[in-house]
């Protein structure tokens, strides 16, 4: 931010070339300050990895321990709105490329423009992410204890409290899940065992923290669309808008993976 | 060759068949241990008293020593594979229960251990015969426990949710601690918010006094290593409930004597082959099967009292169609009482 | 994430910043020149501040759990408080203290300047990872308050989702520190790459910046799983989504491999860099170059490779399968040839040196003898059937302390002695150095080596009270404490009086050839007065000129002799 | 040694200092796009058949194909610093070691001794304490009420 040289420290800093003004005083030139911001990110993308990895993870494992439940729970998924979700999500992943590029080559409407058509998808795509959810929560089909309740409501039924399975301290009891039985996305009626929990737990889990991601992405695209607008960036200083789309295209690295381990992959009808 | 050790210095008495393997690696790793230290320090207090900085003294520019170098990385590799093949020896040993393992079942719950004995009885300390492979099948009703006995040479964690196994064989007659070892909290606070009073005892079998306050740190036991006929006095005093039906000259009800024989049925190894969950094993479901009619290779059968006592002492007299006669006779191994109360558990099965 | 490199385009900051050729601590004076500062060094030292501020209250408690059981039955509190006692001790000096301890503060300080660069990558980060430090101390304090937390600093389920609601703040703070790890961690890597001067190569690095280059690889690598981790614990006990949960089918032993595999990889972070110091001490006060240099650089780094890979170890008797249990014995037993190669590197580096002994270099051999005990005690831990007997007793409590305490703790005592003069300008009292160190060192053993015995003894671990068999040992450690808290009170007087006190410390006080003390003491804003060009390496001392390695002491003491006259 | 003239600084730097990238066409990102669209089109289709153990090894091999064409191309991967590949391929390497010894672990547990680590007892199918109840841990164990009833689901079948 120091811009040290056009300032007056004679015998001191004066660079051969002109020390441009978004080149932070301690880098030497914009090269080193591009390099710096891009492998920062690549770093950080890596940390978002291994933070993901960890759901990854506990997924392979009661995968692999338990596949016929995930087999059955898995039709409580829809393939259809989660195809669509890909599509959005790849489609916002190209227009954050086009933007980046519109940057490259200094078309800074164009790069508003794809910005927009961005933050537009992501917006789409938790739109239909809630839509999953609601379906979710209206058969009961949530993780844990929670799984087998009708919401997280309090609802009363044959004089039982069967909602208000959330618990704040330890000492609350747990109730056990129970039996789920709903109709599938297939139209067939299931029965899912208890077990069944741990599927929805790891899908809640997992798409939730994805949409976290989508929602902190859209954050970061508009803040960049707003400085885009303002006239920041040019054609020689892009990084900003580089660094967000490497982070929306994160956003959809890890999509490309959930969808097929959370909607596809079982025995099909 | 188990010429086990009394305590020393640094480890305590020697009472399992294997704590004397342990013990041999861990003496060797300790003096190696020495070896090394007193190598390292004496060399670097050694050097930095012969090189201290002094006038007329200059330090010599590092040079390069290759095969210095690629010694002391690839030197301490055979060591260590040798630490690691004894090691991993010593585990194994630890893992594989001999087959004539009697099974005690462990049942840890905060903040106490419960024993159960092949004869359906419990109790809160560890009673075992000497010379005898104890096999222990543990679970915990609510957090991690570990299972610890040092003179013994054995932890093992404690988990809810799963089951957990340690065996031993002990050497001689004798006792010891048995410690949780993995944390598992506290309680100084009786009803009300009150703070439970606490003061350990001087009694080294009983160092904590009930109703005090208790957590991870009481949670102990004591093993007590007995000869064959102390064990088998103290398993009788803890056994059969049906025992005291009978010594009073009444029937055993049969809800008792079900549950004996539902223990027994566990603790003599019938589940091996015999579901009760009307799933086909090796041997028939008993699910339902009291009353039954059944073909044998010998023609038909009603599965009544007499039936089922014939099949325990002599499985192959009539075998049901469909099964194969690999059951071993239990003549010898099971009392008359016990042949009751399995026969009871199997009619209680009926419904 | 936004964060990364967003520069005020046009931002003309140079009034907000200081004259770049003003010693550092004078280029800008107020309050606000400290809370908003972007200089790394001032960020060190706010870091140093907090650093030092946790180790006193995790020392605090140190010091009652110690004395609580220095009598059996109750000596001064209850179970429950005890148990809030140990967890607070290990939770504050893991992820307050020791984690962010050394790169932090010396790290933070130092890596700019040992590369020639006028600061970290990313600044506004920097100073953000301390904010977030900040506001994971106050989370946690929150914890402290809202009820404390009794689970032991490992969090391990189904404990944790059974006890007190505070374990939720507790999870959350540790969270929060989690990142401030992440960021230090990812502006050093960076750092490192693109910032180095010209003439700095990679075989050129000072061994303090492999270190830290090394630790901010498992920080980066690590630190995102125990975030998961404790986001999953939380969600466990709002939702309790059943992961860890044995009651809804999880597995409480999974719940560890998660845990250790963050935290493995931390006990290196937290060693990693002591031994980076170290390198740097030990060169240093024998004016020689680090004996196999690369194998000591590859080492950290084998380390950081190693560390993912052996966390399995911690899970022994948890009820791991059997071959997961021998693999990572063997993976276990890896790790020793690295530690190994360091230890037999820095003695043959003394071997025909010219050793000073000075403060610093004294806590450089007592890392060498600390760490090889540590060490080798680890040995015992390795190895499984030993393992199954020594595991979760004193004795493992006795092997993390000589790693972390007689390795991390003393390495960065020394390295705070050592560089002192060129953070502060001053320059402590050696002799008082030299009594802090005594008492430091033989109150440390004597706090510790009895707890060897009991362990091997069979004394479990996370005890309130014990049996009377146990009783000596437990005094005998109980007093050490006292003794090392003399010592440590002596050396934290020592810093403070030559702060406030001390002569002023010449350029290079120590004689030096490090490229750390070729700038100014204290160093100006930006660091070095015009880039550098490094033309040697850092422990090359025999190319070094008189003039660079000239103490200065000289010259001061003749300016005094001429005042005195 | 410091004392150098800085004006060598910037012969480290092998440019003019300004930023220089590769700029792919906006058709060659469509064209990538497009063969995403393709594979997830793909992904889907296959996921209709059965295929058994290799459904989730095709799964993998198509959303790892995305992935790569994602941090290639969109991500610049390929024409970008190779320490930026590593470091991203580098997480994944220690995601892979995670996730596979601790699936070591928990996919052999009682290999050696059915009672040492099994969820359930192996010889009365009783669930262990501390775990959930028996009849959740074996799913054969229908629950007796016939599942196929018509009409709007109900939520959540109590069961008594």
């Amino acid at each position: 931010m120091a811009n040290v040289s056009d300032t007056a420290h004679a015998g001191h800093d004066d660079h051969a070339h002109a020390h441009p003004s978004f080149l932070q005083h301690h880098f030497d030139t914009p090269t080193q300050q591009f390099n710096a911001s891009k492998l920062g990110m690549w770093v950080f993308i890596a940390t978002e990895i291994l933070m993901f990895g960890g759901l990854f993870c506990a997924y392979a494992i009661w995968r692999g321990l338990d596949p016929q439940v995930f087999d059955d729970a898995h039709h409580f998924l829809n393939k259809i709105m989660g195809a669509t979700n890909t599509v959005v999500l790849l489609f916002s992943s190209l227009t954050a490329a086009l933007a980046v590029r519109s940057a490259q080559v200094g078309k800074r409407n164009l790069t508003s423009f794809y910005l927009v058509v961005t933050l537009l998808c992501a917006a789409a795509f938790l739109v239909v992410k809630y839509f999953e959810y609601s379906h979710k929560f209206h058969l009961g089909l949530l993780p844990g204890h929670c799984f087998g309740h009708p919401g997280l409501s309090g609802a009363i039924e044959n004089g039982r409290e069967v909602g208000t399975c959330l618990r704040t301290t330890g000492t609350q009891t747990t109730s056990m899940p129970e039996w789920v039985k709903a109709v599938d996305e297939g139209g067939q009626t299931r029965v899912l065992p208890p077990r069944a929990n741990m599927f929805f737990g790891l899908y809640f889990v997992m798409t939730g923290l994805h949409g976290l991601h989508v929602l902190v992405g859209m954050g970061i695209l508009t803040w960049v669309l707003i400085k885009n607008v303002q006239g920041k960036f040019s054609k020689e200083y892009f990084t900003p808008i580089d660094i967000g789309a490497l982070y929306w295209h994160l956003v959809d690295l890890v999509w490309i993976y959930l969808f097929p381990l959370l909607y596809l992959v079982g025995k099909p009808e | 060759m188990n010429e086990n050790a009394p305590a020393t210095f640094q480890l305590p008495e020697q009472m399992s068949t294997l704590a004397p393997q342990v013990d041999w690696i861990y003496y060797f790793i300790f003096w190696l241990s020495v070896v090394m230290f007193v190598g390292i320090v004496s060399a670097m207090v050694f050097f930095a008293w012969k090189y201290r900085e002094r006038p007329g003294h200059k330090a010599e520019p590092t040079g390069h020593n290759m095969t210095l170098e690629i010694g002391w990385t690839i030197a301490p590799v055979f060591v260590l594979v040798f630490m690691f093949h004894k090691g991993f020896e010593g585990y194994l040993n630890l893992s594989v229960a001999p087959a004539n393992s009697m099974i005690v079942k462990v049942n840890a719950k905060q903040w106490a251990w419960e024993f159960v004995y092949p004869n359906g009885g419990s109790s809160d300390e560890l009673h075992v015969p000497v010379h005898q492979p104890i096999k222990l099948v543990m679970d915990s009703a609510d957090v991690i426990h570990s299972f610890y006995v040092p003179a013994l040479r054995v932890k093992r964690d404690v988990v809810p949710g799963m089951f957990s196994m340690v065996w031993f064989e002990a050497t001689h007659v004798g006792h010891d601690d048995i410690f949780c070892a993995e944390y598992c909290g506290g309680r100084s606070t009786g009803p009300g918010g009150t703070e439970l009073p606490y003061a350990p005892s001087d009694d080294p079998l009983h160092p904590y006094i009930a109703g005090q306050a208790t957590g991870h740190w009481s949670m102990h036991s004591m093993l007590y290593v007995e000869s064959k006929e102390d064990f088998d006095k103290f398993l009788k005093s803890i056994g059969d409930p049906c025992d005291a039906y009978v010594n009073a000259g009444k029937d055993c009800p049969l809800k008792v004597a079900a549950d004996q024989g539902a223990k027994l049925a566990q603790s003599k190894g019938c589940v091996a082959c015999h579901t009760t969950t009307g799933a086909r094993l090796v041997g028939p479901s008993w699910k339902g099967i009291f009353g039954k009619q059944e073909s044998t290779d010998k023609g038909g059968v009603s599965v009544d009292e007499a039936y089922i006592k014939e099949s325990i002492l002599d499985p192959n007299a009539k075998i049901v169609t469909g099964y194969q006669g690999v059951m071993p006779t239990f003549r010898g191994q099971i009392s008359d009482a016990e042949l009751d109360e399995i026969t009871a558990y199997i009619k209680s099965l009926k419904d | 994430m936004a964060a990364v490199d967003m520069p005020v385009a046009g931002g003309h900051a140079e009034d907000s910043h200081g004259d770049p050729h003003a010693p550092y601590l004078k280029a800008k004076s107020g309050i606000g020149s400290w809370l908003f500062t972007l200089d790394h060094k001032r960020i060190g030292l706010m870091y140093l501040a907090f650093v030092a501020l946790a180790f006193l209250v995790g020392g605090v408690f140190a010091l009652l759990v110690r004395l609580e059981l220095f009598t059996r039955g109750r000596t001064i509190m209850d179970g429950e408080t005890y148990n809030r006692f140990f967890t607070l001790h290990g939770a504050a000096m893991v992820f307050l203290f020791i984690i962010p301890s050394v790169p932090a503060s010396l790290g933070n300080f130092f890596l700019p300047i040992m590369i020639g660069a006028k600061d970290v990558a990313f600044p506004r980060l920097n100073l953000l990872s301390f904010y977030v430090y900040l506001l994971g101390v106050a989370v946690l304090l929150f914890a402290i308050v809202s009820g404390a937390v009794d689970t032991g600093w490992t969090f391990y389920t189904p404990y944790s989702m059974q006890t007190g609601a505070s374990v939720i703040a507790m999870t959350m703070g540790v969270f929060i520190l989690g990142f401030s790890s992440i960021l230090t961690g990812l502006n050093f890597l960076v750092t490192v790459h693109t910032m180095r001067a010209p003439g700095v190569t990679w075989t050129r690095l000072p061994l303090f910046v492999w270190g830290m280059y090394a630790t901010a690889l498992m920080q980066i690598l690590a630190t995102p799983v125990l975030a998961i981790t404790l986001l999953l614990l939380s969600a466990e006990r709002f939702f309790g989504v059943g992961i860890f949960d044995p009651k809804l089918g999880g597995d409480p032993v999974l719940f560890q491999h998660f845990f250790w595999f963050y935290s493995h990889p931390a006990v290196y972070i937290m060693i990693v860099p002591g031994m980076a110091v170290n390198s740097e001490l030990i060169a240093t006060f024998t004016r020689r170059s680090i004996f196999g240099y690369f194998a000591v650089a590859m080492s950290s780094l084998g380390l950081a490779l190693l560390g993912f890979l052996v966390w399995g170890h911690h899970l022994f008797v948890a009820g791991m399968s059997e071959f997961a249990t021998m693999m990572f014995s063997a993976l276990t037993f890896l790790v020793a040839i690295p530690s190994g190669v360091k230890i037999f590197n820095w003695t043959a580096t003394i071997y025909k040196g010219s050793v000073v002994l000075a403060s610093p270099m004294l806590y450089a051999m007592a890392f060498i003898f600390l760490f090889t005990i540590g060490g080798l005690t680890g040995l015992f831990l390795g190895t499984l059937s030993t393992d199954v007997h020594l595991t979760d007793t004193y004795f493992v409590v006795a092997h993390f302390h000589y790693v972390m305490m007689g390795g991390t703790v003393i390495a960065f005592l020394g390295g705070l002695l050592y560089w002192w003069p060129k953070m502060t300008g001053k320059m402590h009292d050696e002799k008082k150095a030299k009594v802090g160190f005594w008492f430091t060192f033989i109150g440390f053993n004597v706090v510790f080596m009895p707890q060897f015995i009991m362990g091997s003894r069979g004394m479990p671990r996370r005890y309130y009270d014990y049996l009377p068999q146990f009783e000596i040992f437990h005094k005998v450690s109980t007093v050490g404490t006292w003794i090392l808290a003399i010592g440590l009170f002596t050396t934290a007087y020592t810093l403070l009086e030559a702060l406030f006190r001390g002569q002023t410390a010449p350029r290079n006080p120590w004689g030096s050839a490090g490229f750390e003390w070729m700038t100014d003491t204290p160093p100006c804003l930006a660091n070095f007065h015009e880039t550098p060009v490094i033309t040697r390496g850092p422990y090359d001392y025999h190319l070094a000129t008189p003039e660079e390695l000239d103490t200065g002491w000289d010259k001061v003491k003749a300016q005094a002799q001429a005042k005195k006259d | 040694m410091v004392t150098e003239a800085h004006a060598h600084a910037h012969d480290e730097h092998e440019d003019d200092g300004a930023v220089h990238v590769h700029i792919a066409s906006t058709p060659f990102y469509i064209g990538i796009f497009l063969v995403l669209i393709c594979l997830t089109v793909l992904t889907v289709k296959v996921s209709y058949y059965d295929f058994g153990a290799a459904n989730i090894v095709i799964a993998m091999v198509i959303a790892t194909t995305k992935a790569g064409l994602v941090a290639a191309f969109f991500m610049h991967l390929r024409h970008d610093k190779l320490f930026n590949t590593l470091s991203f391929l580098g997480a994944l390497l220690f995601l892979g070691i995670f996730i596979l010894l601790t699936y070591d672990d928990l996919s052999k547990r009682g290999r050696l001794d059915p009672a040492y680590g099994g969820r359930v007892n192996v010889q009365t199918g009783q669930a262990a304490p501390g775990g959930p109840p028996a009849t959740s841990a074996t799913y054969d164990a229908l629950p007796e009420e016939a599942p196929a009833t018509s009409g709007a689901p109900r939520p959540a079948q109590k069961r008594e």
